[in-house]
């Protein structure tokens, strides 16, 4: 489970590891993009941060959706609307919850896959986001069906997600600018894939925090 | 970096405003957006809105104008515009004739744009849309997300909006929007790489003999890295690939853009051009225009693109229509 | 030296030729000189030769036409041409109502020029001169060779170019260009030097850090060279050089042109233009129009140049007056 | 005295060292103008080398002329008019003739200083090509009025032009580009000073082999 007060510790704590990775992240663009994926990712954490004040006594629908709508009108390019729409459809998941309970979390990270999926058009093994994000996602539901604490399961959900990086390095781009590249973005790490393990890290950190 | 920038962070912001400053004739801002429509708003037509990542200047706010764009929307240096943005320029330009939106084909640009429309279409705003995607360097296939759209989109500009201007429909602006796209190829290459002021360091390294062929326009790889060579060996190489796939009769007639991406003199550009005009005329392509200039740049880089466009007459007639914006005058 | 040549004995022919080739509908060459004139010639009218070293494209070939130049002569880079080619310019354009030579102050143009008026004049052709000198960043004193003309010489290409179009007297043509160089005045600045093709190698060098400012169009230095600083605090010490020597009053109406040297793109002239503005807007100065590009280039070098020209009626008039050429055009 | 031979040596001794001596010519016009000097001489000059067989067979003034012309149609910037003009006026000053005296010599340099000075409206001490010029013509006079031979007359000339290559590094810029430098073109030696003293080396090495 998740209280609000996770919830906008795990937006905080990923914002500020959007703005610590800002470099590393437009490093690997840099070799297989346009080398800003971290300008605007962090662009994009410094307006929700800058946002968040003001929404942070809402629901947590209303908070999720304030992130979300934060991302798409700051970001830009191609993550701006992929972030953008995963905050929200997780929002919309779960609609006027003030606390999340394990399988409220589940279903806000399928929907949210589900809109990135829907705007973006990709599938698995295309060197995107969802490489890293679909084992994660996979590995929570894999670990609380076998009884584990979400924190527990969020760590299974991180480890699977640098997994899911690794396993961009082997692959041809198939989506996004880095596709232009054909044959010579393998053995280079998806920026994309690499931000949203950042996520799952963040969502780790929290709730081990927290202990649930 | 060297730079004329005060503040990385603002540079989209000093940029739009030092071109509003300096041709209040031309363009306004829209107030808190990056949008840029015409001083005069022009009602009873289809509206055409451009856009994309700034650092292409003039695209896309030097085209808005008589007989071009009605509004461009910039985003951040080389990132697509938001959302947002780009439904702000929509609703400002909507004359009730409906919008075209030209989008070039890059994932981010089509994901912004496409939920724009969503938000006009929403709102009752009738919008369609066209990709530009002339850049034969990169391969169409199953296996990328297809050409991406470079210089070529200037034509686009140009053309379609001189249908519009004329007063033609939506679907009529649209469909001889296509046709330019159908019959425009493009392909460039780059001396020295550009800075973008947020990164502050070069976005890729050439070494002092090296140039980078089949470069994009925010210094994407292209398909070769090689030794310099002189420039008619370069132009004889961006020629093969750019005839090989649009493939050009005898007779046939062309409107030829030889862009600089930002670093590159006139001089350069007209020593490419020379070698450009002698292979059509060996293989008896009639040139009808020739563009030779900045159009699609990509901020500091060195380098440049060669476009050709196929005509057919009603292509003919609506690239000599008259245009008049900052970046694009024709009389 | 990365550049798109072929051969650097060889480049400023073949710009010529690849000017020529894209632009037939605007210019012609004199065969067998590095003289471009208008491609129709105008007949019953006062006509202007203008010219000097190439490397400042679109200077001075690209404005030649409809109410401009009737006639261009390109030296080798930065070198001013030599009499034989100036005159061969002179007969090419006479249309017998006498013929207005515009000559940067340089020493080198000044000679050149002055011979071929010479030869000219020795075959019976009515000829005159102006020497621009808006350059506020040299000190126009006995002990020098007065003020050099840079990027202001534009401005003179126009309205006297207008004057002569509407069919004014060689003695009058020589008096408004003489009205606009009594009231022009520029100043430049260069972050990166420039690289003459046959030279091979920068013209000057500037550590990572620095610029020179009050830079000559040929990469002759300035008044200072400086740790580099943000575009505003640049354009604050040009503007008040230029302002110190011009000294508009309230109320005064002036052009602008922010005139970018070759490697230096649209978006940092527009960051420039946006504090020119404002510095101007400040002192009450009405700006009546802005010209924002590459006018006056030094081949490949980053750098920019301000240029003030306080206008009376005359000078509103003809700055506005149709001009029809490759790098300027006014509807 | 010299003959046409000796007066067509010359002109193809003082070309080998304008191509030779580019790049210094070059470099010494980069410190304080527009890094073209030892481009310019060199064009010009290549120009005169395949202008003269045509005019070989002529009188030396027709010689003269014709490279003048031809330095005037192909060098450009200051220095083209001005060598130029000196190589017509001296041709002008031996009309007919087919073999110079020393006289004749002499009347050709004034000649040619005149020019000069006509075109640049310059004189002694402005940092031109008149400090080597001068100086070395006033050496040849005294030498030949001290009766010596031309050949020992042309080394201290030569002696005479470097003297004042060295004294333009003592001194402001008036004329040309270089004046724009005020004070910063102190130290700097002047190109076209430098490539008038090259003249008179030519002439010492020519009248040493001919043995006058
Ligand atoms: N169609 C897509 N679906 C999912 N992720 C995508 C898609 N296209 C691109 N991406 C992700 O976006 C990342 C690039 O984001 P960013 O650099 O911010 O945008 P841009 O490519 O527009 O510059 C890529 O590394 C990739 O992971
Ligand atoms: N008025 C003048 N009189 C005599 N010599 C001059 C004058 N002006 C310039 N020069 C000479 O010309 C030289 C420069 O020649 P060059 O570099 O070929 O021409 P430019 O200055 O036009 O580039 C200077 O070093 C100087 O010696
Ligand atoms: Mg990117
Ligand atoms: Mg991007
Ligand atoms: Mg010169
Ligand atoms: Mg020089």
């Amino acid at each position: 489970m998740a209280t609000k007060a996770e919830v906008l510790d795990f937006i905080r704590v990923y914002a500020d590891k959007m703005a610590e990775h800002r470099q590393e992240l437009t490093d690997f663009d840099q070799a297989i993009g346009d080398g800003d994926h971290g300008i605007n990712m962090s662009r994009g954490f410094k307006a929700v941060m800058e946002k968040l004040p003001t929404v942070e006594d809402k629901n947590i629908d209303d908070i999720l959706k304030a992130v979300g709508m934060t991302l798409v009108s700051t970001v830009g390019g191609a993550s701006g609307p992929l972030y953008g729409t995963a905050f929200m459809k997780a929002g919309a998941a779960v609609k006027g919850k003030e606390e999340l309970s394990n399988d409220d979390i589940i279903l806000a990270f399928d929907e949210a896959v589900g809109g990135i999926q829907f705007r973006g058009k990709a599938v698995e093994g295309e060197k995107t986001i969802l490489d890293s994000m679909i084992p994660a996602i996979n590995a929570i539901k894999a670990s609380i069906a076998a009884g584990k604490s979400m924190t527990d399961a969020l760590v299974d959900a991180e480890a699977a997600a640098w997994g899911g990086v690794e396993y961009t390095k082997t692959i041809i781009a198939t989506k996004g600018r880095a596709s232009y590249l054909g044959e010579r973005s393998i053995g280079h790490q998806d920026p994309g894939a690499t931000s949203m393990a950042y996520a799952f890290q963040a969502a780790r950190e929290v709730a081990a925090k927290a202990g649930n | 970096m060297k730079k004329f920038i005060n503040d990385v962070e603002n540079v989209e912001n000093e940029m739009l405003e030092g071109i509003v400053l300096a041709h209040p004739e031309y363009v306004a801002r829209v107030e808190g957006f990056d949008v840029l429509v015409r001083a005069d708003k022009k009602v009873g037509k289809v509206a055409l809105v451009s856009g994309g990542g700034s650092g292409h200047e003039p695209s896309h706010g030097g085209f808005v104008g008589k007989g071009m764009l009605d509004g461009a929307v910039a985003g951040s240096v080389f990132t697509s515009p938001t959302p947002d943005q780009v439904f702000e320029a929509i609703k400002a330009v909507d004359a009730g004739e409906g919008v075209l939106l030209v989008i070039k084909n890059y994932t981010g640009d089509i994901m912004n744009f496409e939920m724009a429309a969503e938000l006009a279409e929403a709102e009752g705003i009738k919008v369609a849309n066209v990709v530009t995607n002339d850049d034969v360097a990169v391969e169409d296939s199953l296996y990328t997300t297809g050409r991406r759209g470079v210089a070529g989109t200037v034509f686009v500009h140009k053309i379609a909006g001189a249908k519009a201007e004329a007063g033609a429909s939506l679907e009529e602006v649209k469909a001889t929007a296509e046709k330019v796209i159908a019959n425009v190829r493009t392909m460039g290459v780059a001396l020295k790489p550009c800075t973008v002021p947020a990164a502050g360091k070069p976005g890729f390294e050439l070494s002092e003999d090296e140039m980078e062929l089949g470069i994009g326009i925010h210094g994407e790889p292209g398909t070769e890295r090689k030794p310099i060579q002189t420039a008619d060996e370069i132009v004889d190489y961006l020629m093969e690939r750019i005839l090989k796939d649009m493939d050009p009769k005898a007779g046939d007639e062309v409107a030829v853009m030889i862009n600089g991406a930002g670093a590159t003199p006139p001089m350069e550009l007209y020593i490419l051009n020379r070698r450009v005009q002698q292979i059509l005329a060996d293989k008896g392509v009639k040139v009808f225009k020739t563009f030779v200039g900045d159009y699609m740049t990509s901020i500091d880089m060195a380098g440049a693109s060669i476009t050709l466009l196929k005509l057919d007459a009603e292509l003919k007639d609506l690239l000599l229509a008259q245009a008049d914006t900052i970046g694009f005058k024709m009389y």
